[in-house]
């Protein structure tokens, strides 16, 4: 249902995401200890393997595809404690997904305030 | 009878605990985020509340999608807080008044409210930071702990979410649960989140300053016409992440009687998000004239 | 469109459990209790639903003090089970229907209750059990699983409680939910627990047939009587345990149309429990008739 | 609220239980796991310990006192698994509490539906 609209650019996370996106999450969600945070780097694929990703869930996670780990499933809301390994912060996850380098998506945020 | 004295609003971002850790608070970047804070705690000086009902969203670290609520009540006696994953230092824990949980959870429950009661919760910097700004001293104190708090968290992570006017209902059954309290205490509501902004999608970066500054003024004055905006309606407003306005709007719910906006700020941006504070103070009123 | 052929009741005890594995049911002390679902299960060979929605209460085996909810909804693809303590057996795992529970979930959360949304969720007796004895051969055939069910977990062990209005508002709201879902399914409501016991307190071995006798009256023919009772009353008639009966008021709910009762047993004692088995058949109605 | 009502020999779990009894029902909650009922038969006042239950807790447990563990804050969704350690029934259970002899509890259960 609330799945019905579309927003450009935009990934409502309901039924059908939390169903393909569980297991991407659920790795996710255990980054809230830097023990696993340390575990991941030091073998990224064989991490997602233990926590049973797919191949597009695990592609993704490999290539710091933010856009694919949004259409695998993943929540922003857990998928930050990823990117947060990577050492992306929000401007940098920004400018991946619209295309702009870091400082344009910056000078986009700050139009905005105009 | 406790009283609640009014609401402090603000937005919040992990990037906040970073620049509170390294003192950051008169960079040009930081500084009009950090002031807006100022009137609400000379506020907070005049009026002191000695306890805090904080209206926030879980960032997944107290909730996972296995068992996801749409809203929770804590009734613990302390509420720490834990690595969310960011590196942000971790706050020290605040202390709960387990008696008043209880009494909201019997009320809004009789209400017809289904939250899920917790007597052991993690707090994310959805709580902890806007604390910090607000009690600024307990960024730099550590251990300063001037009010107990109630965190009430609603489900802003996955859909079927509560809808705005569901959140404001639920909000009026906490204020009059809240005034019916017996003990005299003077009580604060705190909402954070919001206000627009998305992280997420080919839209990231999406910021609504008109429709922002709408909602602020509907806050201070007539919440009603944000009561029938549909969820997937505020999405398209204000961003993915500014669903998170429901937290603003379960608190706006809760303040039963009429209210004057002591201040409001609202700067763009701090990190991806619209960054706001607005402070309510509830009116002297009639006790019959309560709902 | 799914639609709701009816409901079956039935106490459910972990002693039951164990009688299974044993074999006992020709045993004097159990026969009465195992014969009583002789009819539902012939009923249940006519009718042969698709889907269970099945009503109950954790029993401390998937839910803690820590994070209690009012209401639940199963959302997973697949429910195991586990060791409650108690050293009965452990059943298989039932086979879930995630989309059916998805719709129910953003259906009830429409209609303004606030149920948590399990993707992750461990079945206990209270549903293992009864679904053992309507669907006799799951007993005995391991891995016969005849249905795909949806569990709903009501909270009967911790006040604040939803009252029996609420419960049998959020089965009207679920009865709903499940008659909008757009594929053909024959669902079948399953609610579990009770009728009158009380295992705890000096008045433990607490049973009232003649309330027990009642509420079976009313679940057959007009359950609105029911309505007014607080969850304190129904504790003072039926026991603390009788608190279960929320779980068939829920599932009585769910029953949007008229109904006919196909077959009832009562039988006093299994364990400490009064054992109720109860069958109604929904009646066929126009689709328009429905709520 | 739900807590004003008075009913003879009725213990309704409420805040205050909720409250008072969450250390010995979190203890009971870990005996969903074998490991730990036996951990708990092989010391079971360090097992309590373990856990923080206060000493009037810890008295009731190791009297096998039920109306005890009632008063302490006990749930007995989740004393139930206590007593079940012990290889108590729930007859066995029901006539501690009442004061009766087993066979007399028994009795009584039978006597209600006639
Ligand atoms: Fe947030
Ligand atoms: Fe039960």
């Amino acid at each position: 249902m609330a799945e019905q609209k579309q927003i450009f650019g935009t990934y409502l996370f309901g039924a059908e995401a939390a169903q393909k996106g569980y297991a991407l999450n659920n790795m996710c969600f255990t980054f809230n200890d830097k023990a696993n945070r340390d575990a991941f780097l030091a073998d990224p694929e064989g991490y997602c393997r233990k926590y049973g990703l797919n191949e597009e869930q695990i592609k993704a996670v490999l290539a710091k595809d933010v856009i694919g780990l949004l259409k695998a499933g993943g929540n922003i809301y857990y998928l930050a404690k990823l990117t947060g390994i990577y050492g992306l912060n929000m401007q940098d996850i920004g400018a991946i997904q619209t295309g702009m380098t870091v400082d344009q998506f910056k000078a986009k945020l700050v139009a905005a305030g105009k | 009878m406790a009283r609640i004295i009014g609401s402090m609003s603000a937005s919040h971002v992990p990037a906040v605990g970073n620049a509170i850790a390294r003192g950051l608070q008169e960079d040009p970047y930081w500084k009009p985020f950090f002031d807006g804070f100022t009137p609400a705690q000379k506020w907070l000086a005049e009026v002191k509340p000695d306890v805090a009902v904080v209206f926030s969203n879980d960032h997944g670290l107290n909730f996972f999608l296995d068992k996801m609520p749409i809203f929770a009540i804590g009734a613990a006696p302390s509420y720490p807080s834990a690595d969310e994953g960011w590196g942000i230092p971790v706050n020290d824990p605040w202390p709960g008044i387990p008696p008043l949980s209880w009494h909201i959870a019997n009320h809004v429950v009789e209400e017809e409210f289904d939250p899920v009661i917790c007597q052991q919760m993690l707090i994310d910097h959805a709580v902890c930071l806007p604390m910090a700004c607000f009690f600024e001293d307990c960024g730099r104190n550590k251990g300063y702990r001037p009010v107990k708090i109630v965190p009430v968290g609603i489900n802003t992570v996955q859909f079927p979410m509560p809808s705005l006017k569901r959140c404001f209902e639920f909000g009026r059954a906490i204020g009059r649960a809240i005034e019916s309290y017996p003990e005299d205490l003077k009580v604060v509501l705190i909402g954070t989140g919001g206000l627009s902004h998305q992280l997420e999608g080919e839209r990231a970066g999406h910021l609504n300053k008109k429709f922002d500054t709408y909602c602020m003024d509907c806050i201070a004055g007539d919440p009603s016409p944000l009561l029938g905006l549909s969820n997937v309606d505020l999405v398209e407003q204000a961003g993915t992440a500014g669903l998170e306005f429901m937290n603003w709007m379960t608190m706006r719910g809760a303040l039963l009687g009429e209210v004057r906006e002591v201040t409001r700020t609202y700067h763009i941006p701090i990190s991806n998000t619209a960054a706001a504070v607005q402070v309510l103070e509830q009116l002297p009123r009639l006790a019959a004239a309560a709902e």
